[in-house]
């Protein structure tokens, strides 16, 4: 009897229309060659189903067959928007297989292009961010900054974007004349901005309704997905591999993790803009510390170089989380094997999906974006 | 009788000029917020050559009747709005001819999108149905006060009697005018209610299967609702305009302001506008028609 | 820059238009796009020659192939081309699209793109700085005014090739000819 | 805390080596069986992320060697379990009950290396468009000759038109 209520009252209830939507790859919304289809109904998503695959280039088979120093050029390409940290997560992991030492005034320079890498990265994301809410102005002027980092860099390392600077037993040369200055010029010249950004950008009244409670993870949550880096500091832990497992200079500086409690987008645009007030505040205790001294250990002829066999697991805490390589060699002149723990990987396969269900088609690219997800990340 | 003929083909044209201009000092004066040089201020003006030369896609005969329907909707509304003197339709009804013809713009999008089988059309034409409700209620109840104010429906006698800076706006129905001006984003387009065209939702909603012509007809209905919106404003509580001129730099004065309010806001979401327009914008034009009856 | 060359626009406003307002295509097909953000916004601002993203390629003239291609994207690729309006540029960006670049022995990546859709205009370098994308534009526009970009005209007349050539990597492809493909048709249309 | 775990591991599981390549760094190696019980014991001890799954092409031993990358939240200590597969009908329990971010590290092994993981419901391509050569990844699938048969074989349409 009741079931034959219920069939009636299923016949009665209005069938809204189903659509499939195809969120990108050529999609406005869409930061880097990646797309989600999405299953909605009326404004709700009811499934999102991510379909990377666009910048598949087979890296990590790629490197298998070139010798450990060619092997540079495609790390960086990995991650187009921080190449510096995939170069420095390699070049550790070539060092601890082959036994080498660096010396002092390497690491305080790896730590400052790893901290100005960040920088630029997370003034890109900024720009993504506010970009993605329809939020010209403070979006072009993040771009405009990330700019003149990316004019330090070409000042350093002769490249905008691919730097190929952090090598096995060093880094390629010596600051330049002057560096220093530079770069705490631009630093005074960010934080003299600040309160700009704050008032236009991260306080905005709109702003703040738009992110606040959009793709919240409990913290619960957020340690069962295996999330790192903003995302997991955004729900109240403090969980940085710069603390835990100090790298280069890190040990030798202060710096606090800046955490928030909600978890939702919003918090995690604050903690991004909190981490860059530390990141300037490393770099410039970097520049007062830094030693004297080579600032590169010779390593033998790459067409030569054969590194034991062995194998490590060696990881960095990238702009956008943990930043793993797993890397295997045989004694030969090439990596037996490469795999890259990349942080976008988790986030944009398996969380994004779970944050998308439900949310409103207006959200998509706001979660997207403030999951920080770099589809060359995923992809490899 | 030649004077009425050439006015009436005068004032669509420099509505368009007029609305094309906007839309180029839009991106100028955006451009220099965002401490860039921006385009030319004509830029807009070829962007339109450049896509009627282009071929266009058409989805169907009511992909094209729909745009033509919403171009002649708004070149109607055109006709019935005094502009600096110029008026070619002097009709007594005109506020409420304006009234039921404005409704043609988002309705002739709406049939023309419906065309076409993109799915970001239908849920954009969602979204512009939801937001235009939103701003017709207030909308309406300013319309209705500054009606009951001024004992007319004529557009032309509210301007006549706002003569020697008898602005409504500084008479006791600046509510009204308040609440119009809170409407205005939204009846724009601009952010933060550009939520029909957000091309990072939607890619631009409506827009997205026009091309070539039928883009630039979008343009060009476009740059006419700037006009007609900003128009109506100044007619209504500015005073009108004693020539072009006046008129012209009342009507910049307003965009300019509402560029500004562009340009550092981002985009609300649809239920967040609502609630908005339905708030303050509301209050106010309710607390206008009873002042206009209490004033009256 | 000729563009405030009334007689000019008088003579002939197509050309004059389709020069000044390229309207780009919002793809990122690899990470060339990096270097587009800071290209269309303050530092180098394309805007001021009339270059700007648009959100569809139904309302894009310009198509930038930024990067590498993989065999994946090269579909959307097509697609994103094929529905273009006419008249369209293509600028290939970055050295992997011209010959695969460093990705020479990679087996998702695309080696020759002009095998499958024509091109304009090539931007060499990894990555083509700025500037380059300013150069890659204006020979473009001189390209444009001796009308010597033609590769719309070229995709129509060797569709049947193009085609062809898509199929061999995709398999059958899943929407139907822009253009009639069969001898016999094309002789009647 | 790390040479308590060792002694415990151990003790339970008794087919299983452990071992300390370096400082912060446990390599645990098991066998195909016991990689369920074993990953559910390193949870309950507090490794609660799975950050990885790497997969590596031992072709002279005729193996796979899979690597679950396990951490726990707050301690430095990074731990590799380890477990062999045969090559051929590469084979093994998926672990999706335990880890559930697990599902696409699986499904990205399964098409890089052809490894089928029973009782994942998702293992359909992820990357590759029309492939339907060896599993990518592995040591036997040349690409330089993939690269050669495939897109080198694909004739230029300029040059084509100007012969005929």
């Amino acid at each position: 009897m009741l079931k034959k209520h219920l069939t009636k009252f299923h016949l009665w209830r209005i069938e809204m229309r189903e659509l499939e939507l195809y969120f990108g790859p050529q999609h406005p919304g869409m930061v880097g060659n990646f797309s989600i289809t999405l299953k909605v109904e009326g404004d709700r998503i009811l499934e999102a189903i991510p379909n990377p695959g666009y910048l598949h280039r087979g890296f990590e088979k790629l490197m298998e067959l070139r010798n450990w120093i060619q092997n540079f050029p495609f790390v960086c390409r990995i991650n187009v928007i921080e190449p510096d940290s995939m170069e420095a997560v390699y070049a550790m992991a070539v060092e601890k297989l082959a036994n080498i030492q660096i010396p002092e005034r390497a690491k305080y320079i790896r730590t400052i292009v790893l901290e100005l890498g960040r920088l630029a990265s997370h003034l890109f994301g900024a720009w993504a961010y506010a970009n993605m809410l329809g939020f010209d102005t403070p979006a072009q002027w993040a771009m405009a900054d990330r700019d003149h980092i990316l004019d330090l860099f070409e000042e350093l390392t002769g490249g905008r974007v691919y730097h190929i600077y952090i090598l096995p037993g060093g880094v390629r040369r010596d600051l330049p004349d002057g560096f220093e200055e530079k770069v705490m010029h631009f630093l005074h010249g960010l934080a003299s901005k600040l309160p700009d950004y704050n008032e236009t950008f991260f306080e905005n009244r709109i702003f703040y309704e738009r992110a606040k409670d959009i793709g919240k993870i409990k913290k619960e949550e957020a340690i069962e997905w295996a999330a790192t880096g903003q995302v997991l500091r955004a729900t109240g832990v403090k969980h940085d591999i710069r603390k835990i497992e100090p790298y280069f200079a890190y040990d030798k500086v202060e710096f606090d993790i800046p955490t928030r409690a909600d978890g939702d987008a919003y918090s995690r645009i604050l903690v991004i803009r909190d981490e860059m007030l530390e990141s300037a505040k490393i770099i410039m205790q970097c520049i007062e510390k830094m030693p004297e001294g080579k600032v590169y250990e010779r390593t033998p002829n790459p067409f030569k170089w054969k590194i034991p066999e062995g194998e490590t697991y060696v990881r960095v805490e990238s702009s956008r989380g943990e930043l793993g390589l797993y890397l295997v060699s045989n004694g030969g002149n090439t990596p037996y094997r490469v795999h890259f723990k990349t942080p976008s990987f988790n986030h944009g396969l398996f969380i994004l999906p779970k944050l998308l269900k439900g949310a409103s088609i207006a959200d998509v690219g706001n979660i997207m974006i403030s999951l920080y997800v770099v589809a060359p990340e995923i992809d490899r | 009788m030649v004077i009425k003929i050439i006015e009436f083909i005068f004032s669509p044209f420099l509505a368009f000029i007029i609305g094309v201009l906007f839309l180029g000092l839009f991106r100028k004066i955006v451009a220099r917020i965002h401490q860039r040089y921006g385009p030319p201020i004509i830029q807009p003006l070829l962007d339109v050559i450049k896509l009627f030369h282009q071929k266009g896609f058409s989805h169907g005969a009511l992909f094209d009747l729909g745009l033509i329907l919403s171009l002649a909707g708004s070149i109607v509304v055109i006709l019935f709005i005094p502009f600096g003197g110029i008026c070619p339709l002097k009709s007594s009804g005109g506020l409420l001819v304006i009234l039921y013809t404005m409704l043609f713009l988002p309705l002739g999008i709406a049939l023309s999108g419906g065309e076409g089988a993109n799915p970001n059309i239908s849920i954009g034409i969602s979204r512009k149905l939801i937001l235009s409700l939103g701003y017709e209620v207030p909308f309406l109840l300013i319309l209705l006060s500054t009606m009951s104010f001024y004992r007319t429906i004529s557009i032309v006698d509210i301007v006549n009697s706002q003569k020697n800076f008898h602005w409504t706006l500084f008479s006791p129905l600046f509510l009204s005018g308040i609440a119009y001006f809170m409407i205005l984003p939204a009846m724009l387009g601009m952010r933060p209610f550009d939520i029909v065209s957000a091309p990072q939702e939607i890619s631009s909603g409506p827009a997205v299967e026009y091309g070539g012509k039928y883009l630039g007809l979008f343009h060009i209905q476009h740059s006419f609702s700037i006009f007609i919106m900003i128009a109506l404003f100044v007619d209504l509580f500015l005073g009108g305009g004693e020539n072009i001129f006046y008129f012209f730099l009342k009507m910049l004065t307003i965009f300019f302001i509402m560029v500004l309010i562009h340009s550092v806001f981002p985009r609300l979401r649809l239920e967040q506008a609502l609630r908005y327009l339905w708030k303050w914008p509301t209050i106010f034009a309710f607390l206008g028609v009873i002042i206009s009856k209490v004033v009256r | 820059m000729d563009r405030k060359n009334i007689l000019k626009w008088l003579k002939e406003p197509g050309k004059m238009g389709h020069k000044y307002s390229l309207w780009a295509v919002y793809f990122c097909t690899g990470c060339g796009i990096i270097e587009v953000p800071p290209t269309i916004t303050s530092q180098w601002d394309a805007e001021r020659f009339g270059v700007i993203p648009v959100a569809t390629p139904r309302q894009a003239n310009l198509f930038m192939i930024t990067g590498y291609v993989s065999v994946k994207t090269l579909k959307a690729i097509i697609r994103t081309y094929e529905q273009m309006p006419e008249p369209k540029y293509t600028v290939a960006f970055g050295s992997c699209p011209i010959n695969g670049g460093m990705y020479w022995d990679s087996y998702n990546t695309i080696k020759h793109i002009d095998k499958y859709i024509p091109i304009d205009g090539w931007i060499a370098g990894c990555m083509p700085r700025p500037e380059a994308i300013f150069i890659g534009v204006t020979k473009l526009w001189m390209m444009i005014d001796k009308g010597a970009a033609t590769g719309y005209i070229r995709y129509r007349k060797n569709y049947k090739f193009y085609r062809r050539n898509q199929e061999k990597l995709f398999g059958k492809l899943p929407w139907p000819p822009l253009y009639p493909v069969d001898e016999k048709e094309n002789k009647n249309g | 805390m790390d040479e308590e775990l060792k002694r415990k591991i151990e003790k339970i599981y008794k087919d299983t080596e452990v071992e300390f390549p370096e400082r912060n760094r446990m390599v645990v190696k098991t066998k195909k069986a016991s990689i369920l019980s074993i990953l559910e014991f390193l949870k309950r001890e507090g490794f609660r992320q799975l950050k990885a799954i790497s997969c590596v092409d031992w072709i002279k031993e005729c193996e796979f060697e899979l690597i679950y990358h396990l951490a726990p939240l707050n301690s430095p200590l990074h731990i590799m379990v380890k477990i062999r597969i045969e090559r051929k009908n590469a084979e093994t329990e998926t672990i999706l009950k335990i880890f559930e971010n697990a599902k696409v590290y699986e499904r990205e092994i399964h098409e890089l290396f052809g490894v089928k993981f029973k009782g994942n419901p998702d293992l359909s391509p992820l990357f590759l468009e029309n492939w339907h050569d060896l599993p990518p990844f592995r040591k036997d699938f040349d690409t330089r000759k993939y690269v050669k048969k495939t897109f080198d074989e694909i004739p230029s349409v300029e040059d084509r038109n100007e012969r005929t």
